[in-house]
């Protein structure tokens, strides 16, 4: 579906780019780790679990870990040497008596510290290996079941706070239509240096994401797909403090695909630049090796940054969420980059510009799964009008062929959806699609009309904004506030005393086995 | 479980939307007009999330809130469909050996009233919903009038027939038109025929609730969506198989 | 806008075709005459008020010249006859006496029959010549408020069944973006063989068509366009038993278009052919003389036939309107001929079908300002779906230029439209007319695609079944159920009563006027 | 005239429109049920438009009819605007004159909430709806702490910056997320402060009304659609013009 006439030079120089804006943060990510991303390892390898006061054991073992030997050597060498010389059984046990303040840790060396690197090494390969074998289950269960038939994927969100009501929400989305489930997690679950445990009922505005949480809707939708004839995914959120430990989590209870973005913490959350970039690179190599579709927060941008004005920090962001994502080893159709339909209504020929926009992203990715989100911001109050917005959002995302559709909700400003606003939108969507789904083929924008011309507009903008980029590096660029109006310096935000410069003596088995097996 | 709320988001949550308008200026006053009727009504809180100024009298409203009255499943009050539902063999079959002849039904859009689709639906061979109308039905001799019969005149082709049931459509309700209308016809009935001679008089239409049937002075109501083979049903068991005992004791 | 690519000789055929169709049926009007066309010459003259039962003098006055002379000869004979003799010194006064009895009516011969000729052609021009002033005065009033600044023209519905509660909602709609405002009228009235008289209350989903009904909203839409620098048009209904009466106040109380089509009567109120052909071609001639635009109701047959199915009859339908109304003098800017959004939603591609259909209707009548009809027989008690479908319908208006846009009401099947419903609905058309308003740029089908041979398919069903019509007669296809499935014969029917075949003496000064000037 | 009921078409016909979910399976006894709830909302005729199964559990409804209630107009509580409102320029004048040093007012989203730009727009220069936000007049100093800022930390900022207002935004609703954030910040300042040392405290976000200022403990409540130069002038009248004979007689 080739409909703009993009020039191809343009299009390569932009990805040259967003390389070249992305390198310098790829080596920085390369050259630190993170308390999350040594806290994944131990996930990895197995331990679970959490305190009376419901502190996970990851925590109480990295806490002491860090204390005695600090961060920077990772924790893998000082916690296969404590088990090593025999200071507990396993992980567990080692993590009571680190809570207890009964084992010392130290950084082993020579001998000892290869024996250390083989042990962790083993450990985290057992973790990948069940990660693995999540993935072949899947691809299984979508032989066995199906994949949905029509594009895009009906997205769907439930946000109850209590996973016993979101289940039964989820099950009756998923009958109504939904291809996709999504559980939006508690306020504040982002700015948590933890992952809760266990089944949870008390989250706001959203359930928190919990290995637990994670099972047992994964379980309940197994048992939809069964009842529908057709793979129902799930997703969740690799974001916030702890993106890295979720992320594996995610890939060890099978979900499906997980709301991953280079820079939606630092914009949206405040957390530190730097982590995030750290978080984010060992996050997505755990999802390309789940085989985890990643889905970028673009979309957000546009709720506080002018949609149209600042239609270009989208494709530059998409552009750049897509070098990091291969470069932590996604494939194309792992990429669900976001965008929205969050133009003013009420400007002239907007959904002229919807379609415009929405036209270059299909271009610039032919081969991802796009993701196109719903207008949250210039919704109101008003029901009805937001019913018909959502419907012409919903038109944008038929003609322009897009991969994931996140079906918009006629109460987005007024509560977080309830049962019949679902059922309500998705109904909307399969009128929409049924009814116009294929007037793609009767569109053809005219070669140098108003959609083209916007569309290269944008293009070029994007050009521009990244060669800026290129010449400020990205750190800078985002400090200016460059995304979503959003000014995030590199040296301030959350979480940047869990970030620290590897030592030479860092190591890391599971990065290690994630990237020698690309 | 008999008592029951409205769920919008968790169980018990109580949470109704609704939208009116206010015959007076949109301001601050007028928001809290909003909610104090969305209170009267039993919502609280009540937020209005959406107040639009409609011209300088009036102002359009969307509320949102949770209301505190239980709703007792065990108290509701609906009419249960007293008799079986048959195919158009059985119904054909019933008639044929309880009868002996065919059952003849007049129907008819009455008033000023013309909307035949919804009892052409009922009527015509057609049929509604993948069920065939009742003129389907060999047993039935089915007399369709159409649209704007007068009562008089529905009458007199009632008697001329000899029709053993009328039906009769009613899809206007703007001043209860269709509750005014269905009065008439049902006093005219009676009036002109003796009671137990009189044809079992059904109305129907989309705002009808079958709880009507008293104040309308019928036999039985059907709402919105009824099928033929509804109507076939009741028929054959309202004048066939229930009546049966009592005429051959007569 | 030349998107479908017509074959000229189909289309040139289908209107030598519809010609042929209604030559006959032309030829039948003209050698009749109805009691309505008679009593339109009356009002012509001046002749008005009512009875203390509310008969108005109109009927008094032809009842009575009926009952002495017959119908045949028409009424300005016997009529003017006797205001020559001295019955009376005007129309009132012989109505009144007419009505006591009190005076005789003979068909005069002779000399007598040249008098009483003159004097009702002297009698019938001024009523002709107010209807000129109208005319006059709607030009300058469009001059000096101007016309509406886009296409479609917004066309709403008021239908309280009271005077003083319509005016009120009304002028509210004007002021939210009305350009025409239609008062629909109570049920019933197309079957009262009389004009009820005065300013009425009591109507039943629907406000009586009156003289002074008309006065009293054309005044306070004359209002509404001062206040808005807009000419707002006021619509009724010229249809029913008195149809030529109502056509005739039209004109003298300047409403600016009237809902008038061949075959309504016929086929939804069950009123004899012959009657309807009759009326229907002295009300045309009417309205071609006092500018106003009639519109066709090919909409209603979807009601009750299938929209996919039954396509083809509205175009068959278009092109007999079209003919029979330039045979009566209008013009194409006075052609509002009737379509409608009525295809089943559930349908696949029920959206590009609808396309297809406006194209075609577009494309056959390019001079024609179309009539655009909603959805209605679709739709449900789920006002958030109808509102969702009255969106799309009004992209389907948008996209395919037409004239006039008839907004549908997110509760078409509950209630006859409140305050809000209107005012939403508005809502409705300016965000879509706003928003995507100008997509038909960028939106060209397939020359052989899906929608030009859907297209194709239809013209070439409406060339077929109007070859039969040709053959068979249109009175036989009307008597087949061949529109609206409603099979209505010839000699059946409300009002063959009030038709006469004319008589060697026939003479109607109003036809003749109205005939001589074009 | 104070008295008055919804519009639909006509004058006084009371006429609502509803829609809502009842967790049971659709069948005639839930459409009583829906029609029950409506009754006990004061709607009677309740004419259930549309009814819609949601898998086997639950059951949308529409519904429309008259409401029997009359809304008082006189009786309608509103927080009247208690103060005049000022241009930013009468504001900074009104603050020199009388006070003759800038006004502090600390800002912040707290709790999780991570919604900021609704109290961006009263505090950033940028604005809303074409008013300036409050980084724009000379007089005021303005400290916006951002999102979900924890209470503790709002209380040391705020004596840090020796504040004289704090704004206070709250967006998430869910389960009375803004309630009882709200609430614990009130509770808060009112234990770190004297009474009459207290910074004057100021709530805002799109589902607060102005009448919970008492329940939250705050002075002042500031709903959906609020401007910056409302606040403005509150936080003039409440900090400077009113309390200004307060202060001279202490
Ligand atoms: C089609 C239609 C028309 C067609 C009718 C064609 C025809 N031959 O019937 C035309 C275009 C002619 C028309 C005209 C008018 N219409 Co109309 N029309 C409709 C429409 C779009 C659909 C109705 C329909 O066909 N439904 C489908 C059938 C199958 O459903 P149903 O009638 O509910 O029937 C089912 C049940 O109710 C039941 N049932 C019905 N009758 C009976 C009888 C018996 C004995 C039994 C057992 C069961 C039964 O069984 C049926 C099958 O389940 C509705 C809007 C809507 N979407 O509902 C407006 C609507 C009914 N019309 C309306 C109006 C106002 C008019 C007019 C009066 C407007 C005017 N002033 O000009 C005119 C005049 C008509 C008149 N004099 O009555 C209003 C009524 C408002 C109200 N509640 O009072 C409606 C609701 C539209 C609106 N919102 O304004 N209309
Ligand atoms: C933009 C937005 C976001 C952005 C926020 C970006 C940012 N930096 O603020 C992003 C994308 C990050 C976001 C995230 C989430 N959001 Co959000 N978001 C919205 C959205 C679309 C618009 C809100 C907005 O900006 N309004 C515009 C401003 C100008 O209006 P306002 O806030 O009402 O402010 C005005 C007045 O209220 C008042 N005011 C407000 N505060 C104050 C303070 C003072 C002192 C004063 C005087 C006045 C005042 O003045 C302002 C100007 O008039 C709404 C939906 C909607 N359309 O309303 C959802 C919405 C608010 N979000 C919601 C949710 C649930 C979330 C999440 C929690 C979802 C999740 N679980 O992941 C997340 C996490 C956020 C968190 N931790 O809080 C829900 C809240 C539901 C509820 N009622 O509880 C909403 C309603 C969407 C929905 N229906 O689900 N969101
Ligand atoms: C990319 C991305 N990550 C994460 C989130 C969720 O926010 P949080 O991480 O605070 O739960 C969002 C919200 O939509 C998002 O778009
Ligand atoms: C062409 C036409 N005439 C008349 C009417 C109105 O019907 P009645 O003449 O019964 O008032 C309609 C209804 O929409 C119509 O479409």
């Amino acid at each position: 579906m080739k409909k703009l006439d993009l020039d191809p030079v343009t299009v390569r120089k932009a990805r040259t780019l967003a390389r070249k804006a992305g390198r310098p943060i790829v080596n920085l990510a390369r050259r630190h780790t993170t308390v999350s991303v040594e806290r994944a390892v131990l996930r990895l390898a197995g331990l679970a679990g959490a305190d009376s006061e419901g502190i996970p054991w990851v925590n109480r073992l990295a806490d002491t870990v860090r204390a005695d030997v600090g961060l920077e050597h990772g924790f893998a060498l000082p916690v296969w040497d404590a088990l090593l010389r025999g200071e507990a059984e396993d992980l567990g046990v080692l993590a009571q008596k680190a809570a207890s303040g009964s084992v010392t840790f130290r950084l082993p060396e020579g001998r000892d510290a290869q024996r250390a690197r083989t042990a962790a090494r083993k450990a985290a390969a057992a973790g990948i290996k069940r990660i693995d074998g999540r993935r072949r289950e899947r691809e299984r269960l979508i032989k066995r079941h199906g994949d949905p038939e029509q594009r895009p994927w009906i997205y769907l969100i439930v946000a109850t706070g209590d996973i016993y009501e979101d289940i039964p929400q989820a099950q009756a989305a998923a009958r109504e239509g939904a291809d996709i489930i999504a559980v939006i997690r508690s306020t504040g679950q982002s700015l948590l240096d933890y992952v809760p445990e266990g089944a949870t009922r008390e989250g706001f505005a959203g359930t928190y994401a919990t290995q637990e949480n994670f099972r047992l809707m994964r379980a309940a939708l197994d048992e939809s797909s069964r009842e529908l004839g057709r793979y129902v995914r799930l997703t969740n959120y690799a974001s916030g403090l702890c993106m890295p430990e979720i992320a594996t989590l995610a890939g060890l209870e099978r979900l499906d695909m997980m709301l991953n973005d280079s820079m939606y913490g630092i914009l949206f959350r405040d957390i530190n630049p730097i982590r995030t970039f750290v978080d984010q690179r060992f996050s997505r190599q755990i999802h390309a090796r789940a085989g985890i579709i990643i889905n970028t927060g673009e979309d957000n941008y546009l709720t506080t940054a002018d949609a149209v004005e600042a239609a270009h920090t989208v494709t530059v962001s998409q552009l750049l969420n897509e070098y990091f994502a291969k470069e932590a080893g996604l494939e194309d159709w792992q990429l669900g980059l976001g965008h929205a339909f969050e133009i003013n209504p009420d400007l002239p020929d907007s959904f002229r510009l919807e379609l415009a926009h929405a036209m270059l992203a299909r271009q610039l990715f032919p081969e991802a799964p796009l993701k196109w989100m719903p207008p949250t911001r210039h919704m109101t109050g008003d029901v009805f009008r937001g019913y018909l917005l959502d419907g012409f959002f919903n038109l944008v995302g038929a003609m322009t062929g897009q991969g994931i559709l996140l079906v918009g909700m006629m109460t987005e400003a007024v509560v977080t959806p309830w049962i019949s606003d679902r059922d309500l939108a998705l109904q909307n969507v399969r009128y929409v699609l049924g009814a116009a789904g294929n007037l793609h083929e009767d569109f053809r924008p005219e070669p140098n009309g108003f959609i083209a011309q916007r569309a290269r507009q944008v293009l070029g903008e994007s050009v521009e904004l990244l060669e800026q980029i290129v010449d400020d590096g990205l750190l800078n660029a985002i400090g200016d506030g460059t995304f979503g109006l959003m000014k995030r310096p590199q040296d301030a935000g959350r979480g940047l005393e869990g970030v620290a410069r590897k030592s030479g003596e860092y190591y890391n088995p599971a990065i290690e086995l994630l990237e020698e097996d690309r | 479980m008999s008592i029951i709320r409205p769920y919008g988001d968790t169980t018990g949550d109580g949470m109704v939307q609704m939208s009116f308008t206010l015959p007076i200026p949109h301001d601050k006053r007028a928001e809290g007009a909003a909610v104090q009727l969305a209170n009267k009504m039993g919502m609280d809180p009540a937020l209005v999330v959406h107040a639009k100024p409609m011209g300088p009298d009036f102002t359009f409203f969307v509320v949102y809130g949770p209301v505190n009255h239980l709703v007792d499943t065990s108290k509701v009050e609906v009419v249960e469909r007293d008799y079986p539902l048959l195919s158009p063999k059985e119904a054909n079959l019933a008639i044929r050996k309880h009868l002996r002849r065919r059952l003849t039904v007049v129907g008819a859009c009455i008033g000023t009233d013309a909307h035949t689709v919804g009892i052409d639906a009922i009527m015509n061979i057609k049929g509604f919903a993948g069920e065939k109308g009742l003129e389907y039905y060999r047993e039935l001799k089915v007399v369709n009038l159409g649209a704007q019969v007068a009562v008089p005149e529905l009458v007199r082709r009632a008697k001329a027939e000899k029709a053993d049931a009328i039906l009769v459509s009613q899809v206007v309700t703007q001043r209860e038109a269709h509750v005014l209308n269905t009065k008439e016809m049902s006093a005219a009935f009676r009036e002109a025929y003796a009671e137990d001679h009189r044809p079992v008089l059904v109305a129907g239409g989309p705002r009808f609730t079958e709880q009507m049937a008293g104040e309308l002075g019928v036999d039985r109501v059907f709402g919105r969506g009824t099928t033929p083979g509804e109507v076939a049903s009741y028929l054959v068991n309202a004048l066939v198989t229930r009546r049966q005992p009592v005429r051959r004791s007569a």
